[in-house]
């Protein structure tokens, strides 16, 4: 056994130059990490700056091909640029879903439309957002707040969803729309990929814990021309699904690593009554604790990537290590609070917030991102599916429990795929779909 | 025993549920927490005249002279509904410490206006080194100009931005017992060298930085004995816990309640999703804290009004409940709502950021429990 | 409000009569108290003893009318007997389910073979042994393994199953057995109470966690003359449930706080490092932890007895009374074993065991109580069935989730029921018994 | 990075797999607990047959010369079937402590027997004042005769009863730094003397109180230099604690495998309990804590056979997981079988009884992430 990280020379090499390119690029503003979630209008300008040139770089889509505007990288550098973004707090400009929302375009890649749209969403020339996850893992027509009536060749869009992704106004939206009122469920869906740009498109103003995460936007008898509409008419949730279908760990995790490393140095720099917080010995328990998740929580990450590498069944371990993730998250943000007292809830708009406010993020996000994992469904309940410890029978026909893994990019990186066969790979991907 | 609230009890529950129904729907206490000050004035005037300020203040210096058990359940209202006043910093510990501590001249010339609302009081005691033991006041005071010269910070302190006074404990002699030494002082907002700074982040009502840069004191505004506030404080403080604690477990409740709601309409594959086992335990998790901190800030609250000698450590008791418990139950909270949640017009995040910054306030569970520790023992 | 428990002069009279009483019986042996669940054959023997002498006072069964070998005491009376025991720590002499067994042999109490088995119970000539609860809170027909079949006049039974109560072979045990095989879950069983000598009756060494809480039975080919049998064929399940209808938290509920003051005791007597364990600052958070539980618990008691007491509707708290119990003991449990590290394993066998091993008992016991509120059903499904957040319709149906509260004594202490109102009362008690 | 088994640990695996499943069926398991010696010593001398005591001993002194990698291979499925011997004393604690501590010609004369299974050594450390730091050892050792006189106690010994010998650790000197002072002594078990006494409770394999009355030990038993045995006994608990986390951590998975088997298997109201959420959340917890030890306890195990400076901290982190994880999944487990679990002959409490013994044995949680923190700071 060896649990250690080894790079390659070649791996080293890569980091030197993502190191130089990145002290050389990274804006003044986001040198000491910065997150969509602080949303700040000047601050989100640098951003868009960065990102373009990230895109150009190819980074954005480091695994894609050069054709496609990704950066044409081997899994290996993947992980190094990654790890490199990470140090400096900025990875999160790779974290969002457009990955697999991007395998659900793939279908469609040699529709001119579609194929250069691929392109401009990898070299980060567009913002494209997407329908806010809660939405789509499960089907509930009566979230769908958002409808498409067919007119002419066109449709009319009106009502209002809630949206994620990057930036304060996007470039195009991924739309899941109710089209057909009366029909059953699964075909009762129709997605678009729609200019932000079009009459009747308002991006309301978003008050949530975590502004850059979910955004409101309404949509008054907005006007789609047909060769907007994704696949067919019905195909909506289906593909919107499929774009979700990889585990809930996905390749790009949320490393807590650094907000630890935040709070041991505050418990290392900061007294009570003369003594170090951290040598307390009740403080020092909660930061052991904090410290030992956070290394559980990466040799389980270590551990997928292992068992995915050498190609072995992954069955519970995804679901477990994001449902460890995201409760050591909670963990981390009460022992935070413990350790740090009000502290904790500094903002990094306040002098006095340590580490640039980086723990009172850590409290807001954690928050949001158990939402992912509800009592309904998530993480525990993935878990159990795969256990075979499964709902019963009467529910288990309404509760779509998704284990199939991820189909990988339908005809890959470089195939050319009918759009025959996607269709049938993710329609055998779950029982609901079956129904 | 008789656990039941009585007549009077009963009255004021029911008027300031009235009140609370009016004055501090949901977009108020947002709003409220978004304006620069935090603070509204007509509110804390409505208070004021039906008496509110006055409750723990005897009649002879122009208060009600309730008992701590009939603020308690005003408290546990204005928790259930995440009202902001500076009630608590004012009307209690404020309040309190200048009863406990002050000579009678003094309290005639300030608890009046404390018992009207004409005066706010904010209470200065926490310091960069964040903590609640009387070891943790290290802001000096030194006799200068025949009165008293303060140099320093205090952080974390709340109301003090929109203060008339400030009640400031400052260390004015060091020994080996950190309980002595310490010193009440009554300072102007206004006074030369006093500066007040709102600060920043998820903390509902607000908090402030202030920094005494050689700001004179006479005398006359030292309030008790010199180096001698330690009891006081610690009784302003057993009284204020006491009430707080029960205004967290009015929030407790609510966060249940919204919960509970939540879980019996939402709608998820045809069924509530209140009818999933994992969904009913986070309802049931925050119902437990509700009760849990409800009963036991009561029973302190009795045993402070009856002068019982193990109050304290039911105030303790009562703290370390509700400290964990309310933060505990908006977490369980939020994992019923999901998404809509972390949504802050709906109105459960002004409660989750009430239980993070009120879990630390006048002490935590850890500093709770030694303490508990501490006087069980002895 | 008043927290503290007055007590009238006639309590506090009634209070020396029964100090005094006690220090005068009880055997040397249960001095420094003792539990069924360390059983041990000699003890038991002078457990008997002391039941009987309980027995003859009218205090095992202090609240029922002395005419039936109770002890005519009223409520008030009654806590200051439990209160005395408690502090001896044997209240498990009055602890055993048969207050309510009783209840459901009420109905019958003019039969004369039913009258004269009541009086006998209650003056503590006779033990009787009944099914052990998981057996009866769920009908679970195939879990249910003892037939009976008609022959003539007679039932033989045959098969196995747990039974709970006090000593080493009963008087009597009430049986629920499987008496129609095919027919309806509600009608398929028949309740008896069988003398414990018949033939074929052999009670199997038991192996468990707590040796004196579960214990098999087994019957071959036992012939049971029909005056045994209780009610009518197929009434079994139903009566059985109607001797467990009360709410979880009955009104003797297992106090924790001796417990509690074993482990303090321990931790200001014995020293780490030159300090006592109770001024740990770990260890002490986690004393003042179980403290605080156990102090919540006792005012939750309090708030159940003052509801009773002034006629309030009662309707989550006994089920949170308990579910907070029972979750207590497990954790009080884990901070035994933080805190008195392997002492807390030594029993009572031990010359070095704290506290003559009540904690290791109680780590035992509370792994046997938890069982109660398992999974599948429990308080906190009795909780959440009070808040108005029941199972799914489809699921309901088939699983019954009791919330009426306990019938009273029906016809109470004094009066004398009709069989018929007794069954009407019982029949309405839930949804399964209407189904 | 590899996470896999070597082609050797495979193979180690599968052995001890066919051992375990012939030798130590739960009726086996059950038998031996209860025995008054607690020993089966015919299994004892299978597992020297195939010579398990002399796995982590060098070539040159009998052994097999193994990684600790390998050994924790088969210490998951030792603790997977519960299986009680004197390994861990023997051949992990004292082997090291002899291997780190002895002189050439003591290794020579001690190590082949160990490594044989001939020779069976109890490692006696806790004592009344029952704690792990070196503070905590105070039995005197006094300088009597040209050789050394014990006197003191030693408590919650494993393996006492069965051992030919012991090797104790007492004090020869006292000074402010309590892991000065240190001594090991190697003392037949029959010496003039020693009594053992086993204790008795829910304890699973057995511990013994060890006394020693004026037991005269002379210098040629001393093992290594006289005072300076700490370094050599830190480094045994390191090993031995790393492959105990491994057992702990198999015996995690087995009671994991029983919730999860029994809640696909029983049913009620018609339908497997597992299909029920609250089933599933005590049947999740145990998977996880079962893979939380497992893969922490492999890295420690790693660690040490690459000599790496974290070593250390890797061990304790992973006895800290595997401690609290193994009680909790027991509870959860126990949680799932409700009245069935605690059938003795079920199977579920010989696991539950070792998980609560072995959760302090070599130190609990507590004591490791104090330590963690000691050594993650200098």
């Amino acid at each position: 056994m060896d649990f250690a990280l080894q790079y390659t020379d070649e791996q080293q090499h890569f980091r030197q130059e993502v190191k130089t390119w990145l002290d050389d690029n990274i804006p003044g503003e986001l040198r000491d990490g910065w997150f969509p979630q602080d949303q700040d209008p000047a601050v989100w300008e640098s951003c868009l700056a960065f990102r373009r040139l990230l895109g150009e770089k190819g980074w954005l889509a480091p695994a894609e091909p050069a054709a496609q505007g990704g950066g044409g990288l081997t899994d290996a550098h993947e992980i190094v640029l990654l790890e490199e973004l990470e140090d400096r707090r900025l990875r999160w400009f790779l974290d969002t879903p457009s990955q697999s929302l991007k395998q659900a375009l793939l279908p469609w890649i040699n529709q001119p439309h579609t194929g250069e749209l691929l392109t401009a969403i990898n070299t980060g020339s567009v913002l494209l957002w997407y329908p806010w996850l809660e939405q789509v893992k499960e089907l509930e027509l009566g979230s769908i707040g958002i409808r498409a009536l067919r007119d002419g060749d066109d449709y009319i869009l009106s009502g209002k969803g809630l949206f994620t992704g990057h930036g304060r106004r996007p470039d195009y939206l991924w739309i899941l729309a109710l089209a057909g009122p009366e029909s059953a469920p699964e075909e009762a869906t129709a997605a678009f990929l729609v200019p932000g740009e079009l009459d009747g498109i308002a991006v309301q103003t978003n008050r949530t814990l975590a502004p850059g995460e979910a955004m409101a936007v309404s949509f008054e008898q907005t006007r789609v021309p047909a060769y907007c509409l994704l696949g067919n008419d019905g195909d909506g949730w289906l593909l919107t699904r499929a774009a979700f279908l990889e585990e809930p760990a996905s390749r790009l995790p949320r490393l807590q690593e650094h907000d630890l490393e935040a709070l041991l140095l505050f418990a290392k720099e900061n007294f009570r009554e003369g003594v170090p917080l951290l040598d307390h010995p009740v403080l020092q328990q909660l930061l052991m604790e904090a410290h030992i998740e956070s290394r559980i929580n990466q040799l389980f990450r270590m551990r997928d990537a292992w068992m995915r590498s050498t190609g072995q069944d992954m069955t519970y371990q995804a679901a477990q290590t994001a449902l460890l993730e995201s409760r050591a998250a909670r963990r981390l943000s009460e022992i935070s609070r413990d350790v740090m007292g009000a502290y904790a809830l500094l903002d990094r708009r306040d002098p006095r917030a340590p580490s640039s406010g980086t723990l009172e993020l850590q409290q807001r996000m954690s928050l949001v991102h158990q939402s992912q994992d509800s009592g309904v469904e998530g993480y525990a309940a993935a878990i159990a599916q795969h256990l075979g410890m499964g709902m019963p029978q009467d529910l288990s026909q309404d509760i779509s429990m998704e284990t199939s893994p991820a189909p990988n990019h339908p005809g890959g990186a470089t195939g050319k795929p009918e759009q025959a066969d996607v269709s049938s790979d993710v329609s055998s991907a779950g029982p609901l779909l079956k129904k | 025993m008789d656990l039941g609230l009585n007549e009077i009890q009963t009255m004021l529950q029911n008027l300031a549920r009235e009140f609370m129904e009016t004055e501090m729907p949901t977009a108020r206490v947002l709003e409220i927490d978004d304006s620069p000050s935090g603070f509204a004035v007509e509110v804390w005037e409505k208070m004021s005249e039906i008496g509110w300020p006055g409750m723990v203040i005897p009649e002879q210096y122009g208060g009600l002279g309730s008992s701590f058990t009939d603020l308690g359940v005003v408290y546990e209202v204005m928790g259930y509904y995440a009202c902001s006043s500076p009630h608590l910093s004012s009307a209690v510990l404020a309040s309190q410490a200048i009863l406990e501590a002050g000579n009678d001249s003094q309290k005639q010339a300030l608890l009046p206006g404390i018992a009207s609302g004409q005066q706010i009081f904010a209470f200065a005691y926490t310091e960069p080194e964040y903590a609640w033991g009387p070891g943790s006041v290290q802001l000096q005071a030194t006799r200068q100009n025949g009165g008293f010269t303060l140099n320093g910070t205090k952080l974390f302190i709340p109301d003090a931005n929109i203060a008339d006074q400030i009640l400031v404990v400052a260390r004015t002699a060091s020994g080996s017992n950190p309980e002595d030494g310490l010193t009440l002082f009554v300072v102007p907002r206004e006074a030369s060298g006093v500066s007040v700074r709102v600060q920043s982040g998820w903390l509902g009502p607000k908090v402030c930085e202030v920094n005494f840069d050689g700001v004179q004191v006479a005398d006359s505004e030292v309030v008790g004995a010199p180096g001698g506030a330690w009891p006081a404080v610690e009784k302003a403080f057993d009284r204020a816990t006491a009430v707080l604690s029960l205004y967290m477990a009015g929030g407790t409740q609510r966060v249940f309640e919204m919960a509970r709601d939540y879980s019996q309409t939402r709608i998820a594959f045809g069924v509530p999703i209140g009818t999933f086992q994992r969904v009913q335990d986070h309802v049931i998790e925050a119902l437990n804290q509700a009760d849990s901190a409800k009963w036991s800030a009561y029973e302190a609250l009795t045993q402070l009004d009856d002068g019982s000698p193990g109050a304290a450590v039911a105030v303790s008791l009562a703290k370390a409940v509700a400290s964990d418990g309310f933060a505990l139950a908006c977490d369980a909270s939020h994992h019923v709502h999901a998404g809509i949640g972390t949504d802050l017009e709906y109105g459960l995040t002004q409660f989750t950021k009430r239980a993070r910054n009120l879990q630390h306030y006048l002490g935590d569970a850890i500093f709770h429990k030694a303490r508990m520790a501490r006087l069980m023992v002895t």
